[in-house]
């Protein structure tokens, strides 16, 4: 498998997705912000940390970059394409998917172990998971508190496009258990075609006993399978 | 133009100081060379009052490959890896402004450690507010936990570990001391020491701005109150710039192209030119028209003092320009050649066609005043008070109001605004004894930690010297490393007491005696004097940065009891030590006679001893015994897990509290399998170690028999609550 | 010339900032506080003569960038 | 009563988001722009009848809370 991890000034996360997809033996090329062409992959990764330093609002700037084109190119062509927290972010901004990550509701930067229950496994992405099954993820953000209008979520809804909630340890999807206020504990979602997928939680950072736990690594090997 | 005495004073000099700057330049000084010299010779940059004490601190052995005197300090941690680390004090604009003030302490922390070639691995922190009932704490806190956060989240550096304390000394002055640690190849690092003659000076990085013109002066300044109205000192830091400025800087110097390189922290662009120029002993020569500039019809005074953040000055080989200025290009930040290396020893400044500064560079360097300060021997009061004359408190009381007192609370209010696993080699975050990172893609690991105990070192600076060296030493044992080096961040109050100056003296001389015995030399430092308002001094507080090594990753191990069944040895004697301790400040708020003591010998015996049946593969987890005595490191264990204890009762105490709330030092909590017990007890009697057995695992319950018997649930909240109370909008 | 932009949620889009604003000056005392929305406030200085293609810039700047009108509405303002 | 406030950098101060908002629009072709500063927006609502004693009460808040005075500038404005 092909992945290309795009880069722009501030990421973060593009060494750590990296070290992941290596690790699974992804074929993996850094794709600089400024290229006007993605090489052939069967992966895009929009990595986390902080284009443009978050400045204005989370992932607008990245979204106005160059290469910003081809992955939208990529993504209206079937293309996967992953964004993870910034990711997220910048997906949201530049239209691939619906939505706004708002500022958490506490205010604070939130960086800590959360749980997610996955809704439904039936797709690329996280079919190496059981249904209803609860994972360990980390997550670190400002503003992961996601929401939109009546429409949207319903559509979400009644699609199967919400693929992971918030919940506890043991799989309850309660208001305790929502670290930033996201709407109906939402922790990421699909495109209608279920090809992009936008996720506040990281699944790179949960891909190795030694520091933490391999809970995130199913990810990658179902959109190998 | 003459210089007037008021000009002499509002930049911090003395009188008799300005006539030694006339004897330097056989002439009067212009203003831009008495702001210049002002910069160099205030406290903060030429260390007058620090020096000659500084200089009795070990920093020499096998593993030091830098020691003090570079922009950090460097050891070697076998094969061809290098780590690079430094502590730095942020507390003058941090109380002006916290957000800010904490944030550009972090960016100046990481610029000192990837200066130097390093890519920055891990950030610690150690912040002292005052009463939690002081009004202007909880901004103040709020404001420093956000602006750590809002800096080392942005450049991503995971922030893993630091210490947070309350004191009602620091309610007008508080501490922000900020830790930075990076890895680099050993046969690649950086330093400032310029070489070579017509070498062009580099600019890069952010664009000059009239920020925190004078910051390295009110840095040396005792506050007063009208501090907070001396506002335009403040400067606004730009993470997402000192990202870029980070991995251009990594990438320019995986080339051969610079010959030294030097980050411009306090006094901006003067310290940094002069440090360079002075270490290679040659001229230097800058035109200021070129300097980047952010405002219109900025003056030479106002390049030169200028602490605008995220920027460097590099000394690039010969026709290396190109190469060096296509990376900063590619990440968007200035490039520009703003001078030469020059033979005359000399700094001179151009501007407008003019020459508008010409200072001999010893003058600012090695020439600068140092003084031998007059200090006071420190009496240490004695112990007058009898643990029988007080009221009579049951244990499981105590125990509670220590375990939710500010001081010993949970700090994942804080440590959630982090974050700790960026880079994704965090191998143990906060809440231990010590952070354990992994050198990336490796089978190896260091530990870090950060350590103050300001409480033992007013009631006696010298024990509290060498008792913090002792502590930072520990908690890097207690998880299964090899302890190694040290930095320093030194924060006193005016030196020009003699009081003050007498802790200080003495507390380096306890520091220093406890390096040497131990062979943890100090590799790099700070000082920060003047921490004190309308006169009345903070107490003496060095904090210590710790670092150590794991040569594989199997060993490394942490305070959560594993296991029901295992049983919980204390390794070192207790005493019954109560003076100085938590127990009797939160309990009794008696805070006066001397701190424990410390007996060299037994700390580094029954450190060595634990490390070794951790080596050994004897030990399932390890607390060092700190502040709160026994029964605190025990229930710290227990909600680490949530698992319970069976504690005993111990033997020769007739007063249990004097057993379980001691401070005896050197102590430390080892798990252990019962079958195991018969081999380490032939181990530590071989070392002449002393143990006793004072706990089994259990579940649940935490308790000691007829005593106290409490659900370690309840263990949990009552260490988890103060904080979320604290800052609940109230 | 000069122009002053204001970008705002819209109506019905949840202001956490606002919000947790709002309760705070509450809690210190001002409960006459009816509610307070936050938002983001932008001086633009342009290289541009003509009052009406300045406008027209502006305006495109804030539907391209400055705003993100799934959840924010702006106002622009000339000054002087 | 109705106001808005604006908070601003004061002059001299960094605006690393005006920065970086300005740059990316000049890439995107706006070469004209000379320069952009970003700074904070607020409405208020108060239940408040007494203009004077209003006005007070929002500069309280803009001293107390909105705004960080050691860096930033206030401004307010009484709105219908
Ligand atoms: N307390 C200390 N112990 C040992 N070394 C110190 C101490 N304080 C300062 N130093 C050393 O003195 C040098 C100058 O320090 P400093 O001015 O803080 O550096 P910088 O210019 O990078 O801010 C550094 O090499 C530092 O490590
Ligand atoms: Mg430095």
């Amino acid at each position: 498998m092909k992945s290309s991890v795009v880069v722009f000034p501030g990421s973060n996360c593009d060494r750590d997705i990296a070290v992941t997809l290596e690790k699974l033996q992804f074929k993996n090329t850094m794709v600089w912000h400024k290229e006007t062409k993605l090489p052939k992959s069967d992966l895009i990764v929009i990595p986390g940390g902080f284009s443009y330093g978050d400045y204005l609002r989370s992932g607008a700037i990245a979204a106005k970059s160059n290469i910003l084109n081809e992955v939208i190119k990529a993504g209206n062509d079937g293309s996967l394409i992953i964004g993870i927290c910034n990711g997220f972010q910048i997906l949201i901004e530049c239209g691939l998917l619906q939505g706004a990550l708002l500022r958490n509701f506490g205010l604070k930067f939130i960086s800590k172990d959360i749980f997610i229950k996955i809704q439904s496994n039936k797709n690329k992405f996280f079919n190496k998971y059981k249904k209803d099954e609860v994972v360990k993820l980390n997550i670190a953000h400002n503003e992961g508190n996601f929401f939109t209008d009546k429409k949207h979520l319903k559509e979400l809804e009644d699609n199967n496009l919400i693929p992971i909630k918030y919940c506890d340890e043991k799989g309850n999807i309660t208001n305790a258990s929502n670290p930033n206020g996201s709407l109906n504990n939402i922790a990421g979602i699909f495109n209608k075609n279920k090809n992009i997928l936008g996720m506040m939680p990281h699944p790179e950072r949960m891909s190795d006993k030694i520091c933490s736990d391999d809970s995130g690594l199913p990810l990658f090997l179902s959109l190998m399978n | 133009m003459k210089i007037t005495k008021e000009q002499i004073q509002s930049h911090g000099l003395k009188l008799d100081e300005y006539k030694k700057i006339k004897n330097f330049l056989g002439r009067e000084a212009n203003l831009l060379e008495l702001g210049i010299f002002s910069a160099m010779w205030n406290e903060h940059c030429s260390y007058k009052s620090s020096k000659i004490h500084l200089k009795k601190l070990p920093t020499k052995n096998k593993i030091v490959i830098q020691g003090p005197g570079e922009n950090a300090g460097v050891i070697d941690i076998g094969d061809d890896d290098a780590i690079i680390f430094k502590i730095e004090s942020h507390n003058h604009p941090s109380f002006i402004e916290p957000y800010q003030g904490a944030a550009t302490g972090v960016g100046g922390i990481l610029r000192d450690v990837f200066t130097m070639g390093a890519r920055p691995i891990a950030l610690m922190n150690s912040i002292h507010f005052g009463s939690p009932d002081n009004k202007k704490t909880q901004n103040l806190l709020n404001g420093v936990v956000s602006g750590i956060g809002g800096y080392g989240n942005s450049v991503g550096i995971p922030t893993v570990g630091g210490e947070t304390k309350f004191n009602s000394t620091y309610n007008e002055n508080i501490l922000v001391n900020a830790m930075a640690i990076g890895h680099a190849k050993k046969n690649k690092i950086f330093y400032s020491k310029a070489k070579g003659i017509n070498k062009p000076v580099v600019y890069v990085g952010s664009k000059t701005g009239r920020d925190g013109i004078h910051g390295a002066t009110m840095a040396s300044a005792e506050f007063d109150e009208n501090s907070e109205e001396k506002k335009p000192t403040v400067q606004v830091g730009d993470p997402f710039t000192e990202k870029l400025l980070l991995e251009a800087c990594l990438e320019l110097m995986k080339k051969n192209s610079i010959i030294s390189i030097q980050d411009m922290g306090a006094a901006g662009l003067t310290s940094s030119s002069i440090e360079m120029a002075s270490k290679g002993k040659l001229g230097i020569e800058l035109d200021l028209d070129k300097v980047p500039c952010r405002e219109k019809n900025m003056t030479p005074y106002e390049m030169m003092l200028s602490e605008s953040q995220e920027r460097m000055l590099i000394i690039l080989d010969d026709k290396k320009e190109n190469e060096a200025k296509k990376i900063f290009d590619k990440w968007d930040l200035d490039f520009v050649v703003i001078g030469k290396t020059t033979d005359t020893n000399k700094l001179v400044l151009n501007f407008n066609n003019k020459k508008v500064a010409d200072i001999p560079i010893t003058a600012l360097a090695d020439e600068a005043p140092q003084y031998d300060r007059k200090w006071k021997k420190f009496k240490v009061k004695k112990n007058d008070f009898k643990i029988k004359e007080l009221k009579k408190i049951k244990t499981d009381k105590a125990l509670f109001k220590i375990l939710s007192s500010p001081d010993h609370s949970n700090k994942s209010w804080i440590t959630d605004q982090f974050d700790q696993v960026v880079m994704c080699d965090t191998i143990q975050k906060s809440g231990g004894d010590a952070a354990v990172v992994r050198v990336h893609k490796k089978e190896k690991a260091i530990s870090i930690s950060v350590d103050s105990s300001a409480n033992y070192c007013v009631a006696d600076p010298r024990t509290g010297g060498k008792q913090i060296i002792c502590e930072n030493w520990r908690n890097l044992i207690s998880v299964g490393s090899k302890p190694l080096a040290v930095t320093n961040c030194l924060n006193f109050g005016n030196p020009e007491k003699p009081e003050v100056m007498g802790e200080f003296v003495e507390c380096i001389e306890g520091m220093k005696e406890a390096c040497e015995f131990l062979d943890y030399p100090v590799v790099s430092g700070n000082v920060s004097f003047y921490n004190e308002t309308n006169s009345k001094s903070i107490f003496p507080t060095p904090v210590i940065g710790g670092v150590g090594i794991f040569d594989n990753l199997n060993r490394i191990i942490d305070m959560k009891t594993k296991k029901t069944g295992n049983i919980i040895i204390v390794v070192g004697k207790t005493f019954g030590h109560l003076t100085r301790s938590s127990f009797l400040k939160e309990i009794y708020s008696i805070n006066d006679g001397p701190p424990p003591e410390i007996n060299l010998t037994n700390e580094k015996n029954n450190g060595l001893s634990v490390l070794n049946l951790i080596k050994n593969n004897l030990v399932l987890s390890c607390h060092d015994v700190s502040s709160g005595g026994i029964l605190v490191a025990l229930a710290e264990m227990s909600i680490a897990s949530m698992l319970g204890l069976k504690i005993t009762k111990p033997k020769k105490f007739s007063d249990f509290n004097e057993y379980f709330f001691a401070e005896d030092q050197g102590r430390y909590l080892l798990e252990i399998e019962k079958n195991n017990l018969e081999k380490i007890e032939k181990m530590l009697k071989k070392d002449n170690t002393f143990y006793e057995v004072v706990a089994e695992v259990q579940n649940d319950i935490f308790e000691i028999d007829k005593t106290l018997s409490i659900k370690t649930e309840e263990l949990y909240k009552c260490n988890n609550q103060w904080f979320n109370k604290f800052n609940a909008v109230n | 010339m000069k122009f002053s932009v204001t970008v705002t949620l819209k109506k019905d889009v949840l202001d956490p900032q606002g919000k947790v604003v709002s309760q705070t000056l509450k809690n210190m005392g001002m409960t006459n506080l009816i509610q307070i929305r936050q938002g983001k406030f932008f001086e633009i200085d342009l290289d541009e003569k003509n009052p009406s293609k300045a406008q027209d810039q502006v305006k495109e700047m804030c539907e391209k960038l400055l705003s993100n009108q799934i959840i924010e509405d702006f106002k622009i303002k000339q000054k002087e």
